[in-house]
């Protein structure tokens, strides 16, 4: 066990360092807490710096990687996605915390992951022992390939079951639908709260942008056809092509676009805009959010035990690691995605997880993607 | 090696084609070709071909233009296959289409002059004439391509690369690379095409040389009558992939088996006669009988009598005593040679000195003054 | 006796009829290595619901999107000849000032990822890119967008152009300048000399080098995905994620039907058998050149034009961003590491080895013994250059991992424990994909230059005592090296640049520049990706000079 | 620019090299070539040549192989530069080292036989042949290939591609697609070397003709002596990229300049003398000055007199009143020619009769039989 509670300090010895020779059981695991700040392990140096890591609050409920048992031997992580490196960089903090502990990520795009694991699990077994990808949707089809295995509940309990819909695999970290705007072209009163208003209103016409081959848009309109159906759904995606919605590769482009004025507005996960942020400060772009539709998703990513593992414990306790109050820190601060974990609020002036009103939607079933994808070809979309 | 070339002048008929004494081989028979045929798709290039070539002889092999001659050497050098018939090295079948034996060219001994050459573009003119060599010691090597680029004049060119040699300089190259390796037979394919006349007498008498001293046997494809007939032991003449007449170089010149034969070694004229009692009677008069060969024709029937320019000599004389008149003249040098046309119509050529000069159209009285018995053919 | 001779002798051996059974034999156990991914397809394939899958083949968007890729393939197959011949021309046949270096200027195009330059020019010419904010001040509003169709083409187009550059290139250099001369003493003009006996001879090397630009326009995904087009890889990218593996299989064969055809349609243009003739003397130390008078300046710029957008505009938006990168490691997961670019060069040596000594059989067999046959096994190479990488790589996934534990598990029975060798994410599988990928473009240029050797030539190395492989060996070889050398040397360019399948089959841990670069694709700290970009540029630049640096 | 090259017929001495009545062009100038020089990285080439040809005349050249001659063809017809000199057709400058004029060869109405062909491989036989006939109308194109196929005898091989025709055939292609155009200026760099002997005679003649007809003026290399005695005009004879001799064939085969220009055309023999009073003393006893052309070498000067083996007859004879012995013989068809070696050591040879067979060794006694004066050369 980790005990090294003078956490704050600059010197505190990492974790593992201070091995009291006790190997950590699932049992001895302790329960989630409030900590404070200082009381984490650490906590500076894993937040991000910057104008918007100015109101960090002082203490946080959940269980610090002090806490957690110490990892021990080697971890084959399928790394889908990876926010730019985001996530692997915490994987090496991780690696570097602990002496006897190596993590080896394998990168690839969430999608194709899922399908090597797939491929892998039918052909024999995978070298995989976790996959952690940024979209719930490939995290759900594995899943349901049967090529996982349970999570240990110890893991998984201080996540919402909004993003643990099933034993098989948890979220990690948030993404929210959003609509960025141009505030040069709207003002935040003019954004609708409903998804649905926008094939309907002429300042929309020729002024919005989409990602439609982009796997969070399509989640989105997986959401859409799963709330209001499939045909409410065909009339959307008709009406906005009827507004001339331009179309582009991914949401980041989206984003810069509405940041320069090309497009007045669009659709896009929320931290795209923070990221054109950061590179230009000034730009007139600002977030809305939908109430209680689709338009309101809040997806995210997500992570597994691959079956035919043969490090079943370690990974459950690395990923244990990652929903560690340090860890949730360390990305909501520097990739501007939400943390799931409710006691570590979103970076800067983004409103909390809690006052965002996403629908009400298991996220498992946003892997049923078929039906999705043919309406947005049937419409032309894609 | 010593040659005797004017064994029995007399006695062969003329028209037969039966080997015969004076037309096997000189040595032991060496190579031997039985009904060799090639056919390429739109034509047969060598029809069964049957050849003996004996130990330490050389053969040179005339025929005109696309009669197979190169091809017959590539199917001797196992670079091309035979569809029938078989080619035998020292009793050892080298190529038999029956059984389908190949015994592929380096395992021949059998070395070859390209008639293009085929040097090798990414070695210089000393690596080229080397490359045969592999298996000699450096030194000895060295020493073996310095001979053979001054035997073929060409020591200043040894570091020269192929593209920067003229026409002759690489064909004297291609020469000596089948040189060095001192095969046991060697195949020349038109070797000296591209050299000047004196060039091409030294280098034809270096390589009988050579090719005595080592007890080379060698096939020696030429154009050149001259070539053909000193520097060989027996000549063939091919027609249309067909070997015609194989025999020694006089015998060939003189005993031609056909009109063909004979035409083809230097200009040739042939008058028309008619058998009468005990002469023939031409243009040109009345020939008596025993100047001419073995003449076993009929009375009445009508041959055809070989005759050369050096059997002729023409004088100019009136329209009235002529017995044709001339209709052209070509300087040699030491010789104009004219042909003319005789009343009935035959074409012949005298040879006369270079100084009497004629005009084209001038009547002349052609006289016969072979000193040999004349060829004749039947009328065909 | 060599290790070459005893590899070759015995399978160069001709039977009486000429045909050399031993390489045939092995022309074709390499062409039905890199077909054997194919079935991991056809398995794939036979899993779709029959309806299901007519009902895709059939629909009307399936219909126009081949549409959409056949016209892709033309526009950049005919753009890369129309700039590719007249640069090789240039270059090679002409009084160009600075030739040498336009030479590898123009060559070097080929070593920018296709993706990376479509992502630079939406950065230049995009809606507001780099260009459009130069030209905002001037009153320009709009420029023609880059996406879609014409964009596309265009960039596929300047960077694939060099396949034809280089292998026209390879055959204008051998080609026997005689002729030439020959037709302008018959009074032929130079232009109409050109036409007649040049570009004729020209048409292999030409089409060889077009062959691989058509099936790029097919295989490539990023490209379109970024300018946007709907083409067959991009349908097929869909379908992967969304997890129709099976419907992505039944289109990938749908792309390869379409590859056969394009096959097919190759070798009736550019492999008459009058073809890639080679004189006895290339380039007769006389002075052939072509003087351009007054063209010199129009053809410099040209030439100039063509640099600076295939090399200026991404190098230069590189560089911009390297220079104007805020420091934020925090995002980057590793560092840049020299590794990277060594692993890169590493596995790229090793495949463009491979790919060099299994061209050699397959290009002699197909060069020497023209026959169905023959030209069966060389097309077959041609197949995988045109399976996309990702396909490639899952059905590799699949045999790797299927034979790792089945000859595990045999290993375990017999032994008690596992010693079967690594091959799932190991080094070889990953090679092997590679010149699944790659060996057409080691073929073609290896086939062309065997064209390029007089047979008599080998002929007369026999009749001088050297048997068949030391004949191969003494002649051949040195003859046919540049073309070999260049082969592998454009194989090393590919992989380098390679990414789907580098990213499925890669051994753990095992980053290169590309895995490298991907990893940062979404941070959108674009200084960060500017190093390994122009890291793989220097690296691919070097060996593009050796490709030059074979042909004289 | 005309020369008057008749002045002074008499008095050059036989050493001279200067330009004498009958060396000059036989019609109007038409090509000019002034001080042309051409050098190689390792050589040079051509040097300092310098050659007038007339309209309408077939100028051969000859000379050893490696002397330049095909890169002369190459200057003129535009293929290579000169680096130094000029070169006019009809008084147009076509080629100028000093102001860097180039006319390109498809502008200069030059046709050119390539001594290794260059034919277009890619192309049929038919289709090389009408290459140059690119203006011509179908119809008419199609009969001018089939006429020249048929001159060059290749009515058969039409549809043939070059892979498939032997030597020969190529080389006769390659003649005719030159000729098709129907050139003004007609370059041929050993159009016939690779052709037998009737069919190389028969087709000089008919290029001769064709030349005769359509008033082509022509340069011809040629190593065949015989070819470029007979068919020429003139006579050109090259060494080491310098022209050493230029005139009508009989004068440059009788009054050679040099020992090199004599040596080149036949065999040559050499006697050395010694200048004596009224006589020439030699090995073959005294030779009256009267028939040594121009003698003017004083009292007990050494000079070689040329003897040519139709110049000299040998009789067997026995050892003491012998002028030599027989040191070789060779079998020329008609004739023998035998080598002698004087007493003294010169080597000379003789032409004898086929019918007069002497044995190498034997002694023999040497008549001259010349009915021409002969020339000789200062001994150097
Ligand atoms: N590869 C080939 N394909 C078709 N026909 C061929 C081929 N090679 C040769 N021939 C034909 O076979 C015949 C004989 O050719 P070959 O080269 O043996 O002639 P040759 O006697 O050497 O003639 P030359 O004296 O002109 O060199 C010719 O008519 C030629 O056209
Ligand atoms: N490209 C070249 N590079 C260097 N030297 C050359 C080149 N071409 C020719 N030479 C040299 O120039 C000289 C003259 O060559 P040229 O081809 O004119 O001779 P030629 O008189 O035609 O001889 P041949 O009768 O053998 O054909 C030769 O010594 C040759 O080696
Ligand atoms: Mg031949
Ligand atoms: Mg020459």
């Amino acid at each position: 066990g980790s005990d090294g509670s003078g956490g704050g300090g600059t010197a505190t010895p990492a974790p593992g360092s201070t091995d009291d020779g006790t190997a950590t059981s699932a049992g001895t695991v302790p329960e989630p807490r409030t900590y404070a700040a200082d009381e984490l392990y650490n906590i500076e140096e894993w937040r991000g710096s910057g104008p918007l890591i100015e109101n960090r609050p002082d203490e946080y409920t959940g269980i610090s990687m002090l806490d957690l048992p110490d990892l021990r031997g080697e971890l084959t992580v399928y790394l889908g996605g990876g926010e730019g490196g985001l996530y692997e960089n915490l994987m090496w903090r991780i690696q570097n915390t602990y002496r006897d502990f190596t993590v080896t990520p394998r990168k690839a795009s969430s999608s194709q992951l899922a399908n090597t694991i797939i491929e892998e699990a039918t052909a024999g077994s995978s070298p995989a022992d976790v996959f952690w990808a940024i979209d719930a949707g490939s995290i759900g089809i594995v899943a349901e390939n049967d090529a996982t295995v349970e999570l240990p509940e110890r893991v998984v309990r201080s996540i919402p079951d909004t993003f643990h819909p099933t034993d098989q695999w948890v979220g990690t970290m948030g993404r929210a639908r959003s609509v960025p705007y141009n505030t040069d072209e709207f003002s935040a009163e003019d954004i609708p709260n409903d998804i649905s208003a926008f094939p309907d209103d002429d300042r929309f016409g020729d002024a919005m942008g989409w990602a439609p081959t982009y796997g969070a848009f399509q989640s989105f309109v997986t959401a859409m056809r799963l709330l209001e159906g499939e045909d409410a759904t065909r009339q959307w995606l008709e009406g906005m092509q009827e507004q001339n919605t331009g179309t582009y590769d991914n949401e980041l482009v989206v984003a810069n676009q509405v940041a320069s004025g090309e497009l007045g507005a669009g659709f896009g996960n929320h931290y795209y805009s923070r990221l054109v942020r950061e590179e230009r400060p000034d730009a007139p772009l600002e977030l809305a959010f939908t109430q209680g539709d689709a338009g309101a998703l809040i997806n995210c990513s997500g992570t597994e035990i691959v079956k035919g593992t043969d490090n079943e414990e370690l990974a459950a306790d690395f990923i244990h690691h990652l929903l560690s109050i340090e860890a949730q820190e360390f990305l909501g601060t520097r990739g501007y995605e939400y943390p799931l974990l409710p006691s570590v609020p979103p970076v800067g002036d983004l409103p909390r997880i809690d006052e965002l009103n996403p629908p009400d939607l298991n996220l498992a079933k946003l892997s049923d993607l078929e039906p999705t994808l043919r309406l947005l070809r049937e419409t032309g979309v894609l | 090696m010593s040659r005797d070339i004017h064994r029995n002048p007399a006695a062969t008929p003329a028209t037969s084609t039966a080997p015969d004494a004076t037309d096997g081989p000189v040595g032991e028979p060496v190579l031997e070709l039985d009904g060799v045929v090639r056919s390429y798709a739109s034509e047969t290039a060598v029809e069964e071909l049957s050849l003996t070539v004996g130990d330490g002889e050389v053969l040179t092999l005339l025929g005109p233009s696309g009669c197979g001659k190169t091809t017959t050497l590539r199917l001797v050098g196992g670079l091309e296959h035979p569809d029938a018939g078989s080619i035998e090295l020292r009793e050892t079948p080298i190529a038999d289409a029956d059984n389908g034996t190949v015994v592929p060219p380096e395992e021949r001994g059998i070395g070859l002059v390209f008639q293009d050459f085929a040097l090798f573009p990414h070695m210089t003119a000393a690596e080229n004439v080397g490359f045969g060599l592999d298996d000699w010691d450096e030194a000895d090597r060295r020493e073996r391509v310095a001979d053979l680029l001054e035997l073929v004049d060409l020591a200043d060119h040894g570091e020269d690369y192929p593209g920067e040699l003229s026409g002759g300089q690489k064909q004297r190259v291609a020469l000596a690379r089948s040189l060095a390796p001192e095969p046991d037979v060697l195949l020349l394919d038109e070797p000296l095409s591209n050299l000047d006349v004196s060039l091409r007498v030294s280098m034809r008498e270096e390589i009988r040389r050579i090719i005595d001293e080592t007890g080379v046997t060698a096939i020696w494809v030429t154009h050149d009558q001259e070539e053909a007939l000193s520097v060989a032991d027996r000549v063939g003449i091919m027609n249309d992939g067909r070997l015609r007449q194989v025999g020694r170089p006089e015998r060939i010149f003189e005993r031609p088996a056909s009109r063909f034969v004979a035409s083809f070694l230097g200009r040739t004229g042939f008058l028309s006669g008619e058998r009468q009692a005990d002469t023939v009677a031409t243009d040109l008069g009345r020939i008596d009988a025993d100047r001419i060969a073995d003449l076993d024709a009929v009375q009445g029937e009508t041959v055809d009598v070989l005759v050369r320019p050096d059997d002729l000599r023409a004088t100019p004389t009136t329209e009235g005593e002529a017995h044709g008149r001339i209709t052209s003249r070509q300087y040699q040098g030491p010789s104009f040679v004219y042909r003319v046309e005789t009343a009935g119509g035959d074409t012949v050529h005298c040879l006369q000195n270079h100084t009497e000069v004629f005009d084209v159209g001038q009547p002349v009285a052609v006289d016969l003054v072979a000193d040999h018995p004349l060829q004749w053919f039947p009328r065909d | 006796m060599s290790v070459v001779d005893r590899l070759v002798d015995p399978l160069d051996r001709e039977e009486t009829d000429g045909r050399p059974v031993g390489l045939a034999l092995l022309s074709a156990a390499i062409a039905a290595a890199v077909l054997s991914p194919l079935a991991w397809i056809v398995v794939r394939v036979l899993q779709v619901d029959t309806d299901y899958a007519l009902s895709i083949l059939a629909r009307p968007a399936t219909v126009e999107i081949l549409l959409t890729s056949l016209g892709l393939v033309a526009a950049v197959t005919g753009f890369s000849i129309l700039l590719g011949v007249p640069l090789a021309f240039l270059t090679v046949r002409t009084d160009l000032p600075f030739r040498r270096f336009w030479t590898v200027a123009v060559a070097l195009p080929l070593v920018v990822p296709s993706y990376l330059g479509a992502f630079t020019f939406i950065m230049a010419f995009g809606p507001s890119g780099e260009l459009a904010d130069v030209l905002a001040p001037l009153g320009i509003a709009s420029i023609p967008s880059i996406y879609g169709f014409p964009g596309t083409a265009l960039v596929l187009t300047l960077y694939t152009y060099p396949y034809v550059f280089i292998t026209t290139r390879a055959s204008l250099l051998s080609f026997d300048q005689q002729l030439v001369e020959a037709a302008r003493t018959l009074g032929i003009s130079r232009w109409a000399a050109f036409k007649r006996v040049t570009l004729p001879q020209l048409l292999p090397g030409i089409t060889s080098g077009a062959l691989l630009v058509a099936l790029y326009a097919l295989s490539d995904f990023g490209t379109p995905a970024l300018l946007r087009l709907d083409v067959f890889t991009r349908v097929i990218m869909v379908e992967f994620n969304t997890f129709g593996r099976e419907t992505a299989a039944l289109l990938s064969l749908q792309l390869l039907a379409i590859t056969a055809v394009i096959l097919a349609i190759e070798s009736r243009v550019g492999d008459s058998t009058q073809g890639a003739y080679v004189g006895a003397s290339p380039n007769q130390g006389s002075d052939t050149t072509v003087s351009l008078g007054a063209w010199k300046l129009p053809a410099l710029l040209f030439c100039a034009v063509v640099v600076a957008l295939c090399l200026v505009v991404p190098i230069g938006v590189l560089v911009l961003w390297l220079v104007r990168s805020p420091e934020t490691a925090a995002r980057i997961g590793t560092e840049f590491q020299w590794g990277f670019a060594l692993n890169s060069t590493k596995v790229s040596l090793a495949t463009a080895l491979v790919c060099a000594v299994a061209a050699v059989p397959v290009a002699y067999f197909a060069a020497r013994h023209r026959s169905r046959l023959a030209e069966l096994f060389d097309r077959a190479t041609y197949v995988g250059y045109a399976m996309p990488g990702i396909v490639l790589g899952l059905a590799l996934v699949f045999f790797g991992v299927w034979y790792q534990s089945a000859a595990g598990g045999l290993s375990t029975d017999l032994f008690g424990a596992d010693y079967s060798p690594q091959l799932y994410q190991a080094l070889p599988l990953l090679i092997f994909a590679y010149v699944v990928r790659f060996l057409p473009q080691s073929v073609g240029a290896t086939r062309s230059s065997v064209r390029r050797v007089d047979r008599s030539l080998t002929e007369a190395a026999r009749t001088l005592g050297r048997t068949r492989s030391a004949a191969f060996r003494r002649i051949t070889l040195p003859l046919i090296a540049p073309g070999v050398i260049g082969g592998a040397a454009l194989v090393f360019l590919t992989t380098m640049k390679e990414l789907p399948a580098t990213l499925l089959l890669h051994p753990t841990g095992f980053e290169t520049l590309v895995t490298y670069i991907w990893g940062l694709r979404e941070s959108a700290n674009y200084g960060a990706v500017a190093v390994p970009a122009l890291a793989l540029i220097v690296v691919s630049g070097l060996s593009m000079v050796v490709i030059l640096s074979q042909e004289d």
